[in-house]
């Protein structure tokens, strides 16, 4: 069998996608920053970093901490706000040869609503992912992400404000049972869900005696974390979105295509990649060659037939 | 993947020709590469760094972030590059570096960032400022200074005679400054006069980096309308940086932060600008080259 | 400073500790399997493997795997039963020179509490640490562990069937917020608290597209959680224990006295290792050095002082 | 610790005095101990095994699990003991112990586990069948029966002659059974005469290891009083232990199991027993060798 004969190609929604490759939201920049390391005609789809109604700074540094096999994040959120997204991103990501999916988020329902109208409404964005994981202001700083109603709240309000937007929610991995708020997202009008953002982590630095993150606690990303997200995707794929008919985009510590294929067989139809960018961008057009590789062995002929296929 | 974009910068494996130690607890890694890799790294800046997967290229297995280095030193040679780090070993990352040989395959990031500014003007005077691993950048400055026939001096921070004698700054003792005699390995080898500041004097100048400044600009008036060019411990390059500004001189300022990607796509290399509301540029894609006054000290 | 004026003892709840280190339940045996590797004369306190009423085969094979920076782990709590507990490893257990608490285990409350009853009669016997995490067969196979009424209900039934005896409560850290049941727990009567349990993971194999546990799901345990675990333990020591008085043995990824100073800082009173004894059985010593060199070289003499310190 | 624990197993550290390949694919680690870990390993049984953190001692980390090895030798020197493993390279773990070099110092669990029971009777025969990485245990039996001079006679298994020639059991065609010749480099090296099987007959004997011996017992009919010791895949340990259980043999087999710690806490390790109810014995504990009639195949 030759590279010609088989077909990573994956219908994730309403998008015919030529592999399910993805960048992960917050590691691939807003547009073309890694155009100099990764093809990125050859992505499945590219996903931005989250957007904000208002630019917004960031937490103070250190952002960032190495912790066995991944690592910690408190970026706080920092992007250049919505307006400044429409006027200098949107143009760029125009130029894209292949789908394009912004990350939402917001600290209160109408932040995200506000935000996802202006953004579905560009010709070149095919879908919304939003981002629940943020602390919601309203309700004391508890995530929308762990309560079901707040999700379905927010996912209610952006499905009515953008009827016909290709809607992705991001679930957070830190709750007691991650189908609960996949069901909620599903049953407010959520097309497709993407599991896992990061685990809440706390790093101290012994000799100083104080938290090494600037933001106190940050989110844990990288292989440490793929044994849980693996559980979340396959407990998702089986409870609920089988059955529902929903895709999964499925991530937490993908370095390689085995990695990628161990999601899909645990029922994710797309894959992203985060953490392994920041350390090896090759990797994300690497994956698509061992994707190729994987089905040749296997002498499969559509890599969309593994999805879900675990015994 | 166009050309030009390639050419730019990009992700690169080169085989490691030379690994040795430089003073006491540090390396000199000396990697090659060729083909577009070498055609790209070529034209790096000084001033500009390198992401480096700490181990044995091909097996890094996404559990280890990169880890940032200036270069210190570019060659050419026919159809190859030779990149040069200098590092100094302090945590896992640098020790799995040090574990490294020669023959071996090493997978880089590079060229990153923005470098130093260099002057257009041949009769400008440029002041070279380095502590610690502040230093090898300042090497590689030294080198371009040099091809373009810039007037230049170099100070380098020391704490005292053990750590100039066992440190970087190597074997380098210079009684009369201006005088390229036995200085600096680095320095030296591009005809860059070199001053050793110590704070107990037990080498060189007695006292710290800005005090040798302040003495050499008041020996040499014509100096005053020089460049400086920063890169050390955050206090020393603070120190210069308001002395700069209080003098009028520009001050080009070279600074670390913790990085995890290195090439602007993950927010993490913050570093807050000077100004009444907060706000911060990006080290690894704004810098790590700042001018002295963008900065928050 | 000298060894001997550093004072590495903690107050575990009405226990008297030389030193906060304690084996973690279930990768340190009933007794004395350690002694090749270990001078268990050096631990703070024993604690044993989780038993349960009956005997326990425990899962099919293949029970552990390897993961990025941790292991999976399926045992199934397999042991040999109260019976042969009380009959076979409480004459060894008798021979500690440390203090020694058993973990008790069950699928419903009353046998809980029957184990609980019997063990805690044993003079040998310090305290129990009841694991909470196991699938309630009642209550459909969820865990009472992310039930905080289920934790009420067991802790408090064996509470009142054992009114003297030091009982922990061991937390799973599967759930969306950890102080709940931490909460649940010292109302119903638990005079200390274990955190962390292991998290739910998957692993899969991609070439034989089934999963390499045969129970599915395993535990995730290691330097993988260690930052989770942290935070964990830092946010039930700030929002409940340390108001309650109620001592933290944290654990979840420990592997050296700076891990085990980590906790400290964070407010645990005493610490347990798991993973690391089955890669280094000799860390449970070399952690004592350790923790006595952190204090002379920050010039402290009592390790208590600094339970809780991070700034 | 009193000194009869210490003297029975023990963590300890070593310095590799050699390691090199050993047929295709695999390496043979030979570590060096002194004092107590000396003491101690010299009193290793074949059949026992050893849990070896898979990189430099010291540097473990905590991030990795030891491997299980059996122990394919183990020699005295003075007041140090030498103890040989031959492994195959195979994934993360035996690639990180491959690339470690000779005067390394490595961390070892040892010797772990209860070894084969060796024949009181010094008119007793021993048949020892290995395969793949079961030979290496075979080669210290081999050893130990020829010091004590039992009779015995090896069994190698092997899927044709290529894997003879590139694989563990190395150079080995031996024409006439029982000719201690050119065999296998251990089993030679104790004058143990072998036998090799090949499922093509390109090598050896034509079939596998168990026709290899029915034919060997057909011709020597006085060896049906032997004791069979077995190690390798598990489907040829079944059809050895079930012809054994047939023609009523005694049958200890060293089994394989995913192995976390190898000392007996874990309850990793589980091997289901036969008979009614399911049950289970630790491999890493009760065993690594069992009865065969013990063993649910
Ligand atoms: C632009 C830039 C240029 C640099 N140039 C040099 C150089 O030429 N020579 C040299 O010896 N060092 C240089 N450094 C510092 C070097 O990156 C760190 O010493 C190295 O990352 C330490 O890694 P480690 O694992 O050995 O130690 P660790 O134990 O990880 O860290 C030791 C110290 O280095 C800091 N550090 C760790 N990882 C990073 C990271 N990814 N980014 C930034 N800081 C980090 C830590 O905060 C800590 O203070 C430079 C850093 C930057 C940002
Ligand atoms: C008692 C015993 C004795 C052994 N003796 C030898 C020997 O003399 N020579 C030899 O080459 N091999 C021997 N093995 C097998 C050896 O342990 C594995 O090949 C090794 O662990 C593979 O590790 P890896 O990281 O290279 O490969 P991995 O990719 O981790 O594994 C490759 C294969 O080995 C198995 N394996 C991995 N880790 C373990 C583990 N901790 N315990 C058991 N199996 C594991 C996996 O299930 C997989 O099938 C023995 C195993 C046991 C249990
Ligand atoms: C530096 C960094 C920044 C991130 N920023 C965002 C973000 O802005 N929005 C978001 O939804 N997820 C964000 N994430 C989460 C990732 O998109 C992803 O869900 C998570 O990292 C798990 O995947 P990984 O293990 O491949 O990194 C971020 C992760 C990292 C490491
Ligand atoms: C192999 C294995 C078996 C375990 N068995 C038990 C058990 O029987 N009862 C229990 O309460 N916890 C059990 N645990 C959980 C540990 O006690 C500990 O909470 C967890 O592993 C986190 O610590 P660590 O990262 O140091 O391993 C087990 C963990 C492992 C790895
Ligand atoms: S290090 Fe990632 S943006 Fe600078
Ligand atoms: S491997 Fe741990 S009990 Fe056998």
């Amino acid at each position: 069998m030759t590279d010609k004969n088989v077909d990573l190609g994956v219908q994730f929604g309403p998008l015919k996608l030529a592999n399910p490759i993805m960048t992960a939201s917050g590691t691939c920049g807003y547009a073309f920053e890694l155009r100099d390391f990764v093809d990125m005609d050859r992505l499945g789809a590219y996903i931005t970093k989250s957007i904000t109604l208002e630019p917004r700074m960031g937490n103070k540094p250190q952002r960032t901490y190495e912790v066995a096999s991944g690592m910690m994040n408190a970026i706080g959120l920092a992007n250049v706000g919505l307006d400044k997204f429409i006027e200098e991103k949107i143009p760029l990501l125009e130029k894209m040869n292949v789908p394009v999916i912004v990350n939402v988020a917001g600290k209160e329902v109408p932040e995200y609503v506000k935000v996802a109208k202006e953004v579905s409404a560009q010709d070149c964005v095919a879908g919304l992912e939003l981002n629940v994981s943020c602390p919601n202001v309203k309700e004391g700083g508890i995530s929308f992400g762990t309560d079901p109603k707040l999700i379905q709240e927010l996912v209610g309000s952006v499905r009515q404000a953008c009827p016909d937007t290709f809607l992705i929610v991001k679930l957070t991995p830190n709750v007691t049972d991650i189908t609960v708020p996949a069901r909620a997202a599903i049953d407010a009008g959520a097309n497709a869900l993407s599991l896992i953002n990061t685990f809440m982590g706390l790093a101290i630095d012994a000799e100083k005696r104080k938290p090494i993150l600037a933001n106190r606690t940050g989110g844990v990303s990288g292989p440490a974390v793929k044994p849980m997200a693996l559980h979340m995707v396959n407990r998702v794929y089986n409870e609920v979105a089988k059955d529902a008919g929903i895709p999964i985009l499925g991530m937490g510590g993908i370095t390689n295509a085995t990695d990628a294929i161990e999601f899909i067989l645990a029922g994710a139809t797309g894959i992203s990649v985060g953490t392994n960018v920041l350390i090896n961008p090759g990797c994300l057009n690497e994956i698509e060659v061992g994707l190729k590789e994987y089905l040749i062995r296997h002498h499969e002929t559509k890599l969309s037939d593994l999805i879900g296929k675990l015994k | 993947m166009n050309q030009e974009r390639i050419a730019r910068r990009g992700q690169f494996q080169g085989v490691i020709v030379s690994h040795c130690p430089f003073g006491q607890g540090y390396n000199s890694l000396i990697i090659r590469f060729e083909g577009i890799a070498s055609v790209t790294i070529a034209k790096a800046q000084p001033g500009q760094f390198v992401q480096v997967a700490c181990g044995p290229a091909g097996i890094t297995k996404g559990t280890t972030l990169r880890r940032p280095f200036s270069i210190s030193g570019v060659t050419l040679d026919g159809d190859t590059t030779c990149l040069e780090i200098i590092y100094r070993i302090i945590g896992p990352g640098t020790e799995a570096l040090a574990n490294m040989s020669v023959g071996d395959m090493i997978d880089v990031l590079a060229p990153l960032g923005q470098g130093f500014k260099l002057p257009k003007d041949p009769d400008a005077k440029c002041l070279l400022l380095g502590g610690g691993i502040g230093l090898p950048p300042m090497f590689f400055l030294a080198d371009r200074l040099a091809q373009q026939g810039v007037d230049r001096v170099g100070f380098a921070a020391a704490r005292n005679i053990e750590v100039v004698q066992n440190d970087i700054v190597a074997e380098a003792i210079v009684d009369n400054p201006l005088v390229p005699s036995k200085a600096m390995k680095h320095f030296n080898a591009s005809d860059t006069g070199s001053i050793i500041a110590s704070d107990d004097g037990s080498c060189g100048f007695k006292g710290n980096i800005l005090e040798a400044l302040e003495g050499f600009l008041a020996r040499h008036p014509d100096w005053n309308i020089a460049t400086m060019y920063a890169c050390g411990p955050e206090p020393m390059l603070k120190a210069l940086a308001l002395f700069a500004q209080a003098v009028d001189m520009e001050c080009q300022v070279c600074m670390e932060a913790y990085m995890a990607c290195g090439i602007g796509v993950c927010q993490s290399c913050a570093i807050e600008l000077a100004g009444g509301e907060r706000s911060y540029k990006l080290v690894c894609a704004h810098g790590p080259v700042f001018n002295g006054r963008e900065i928050k000290w």
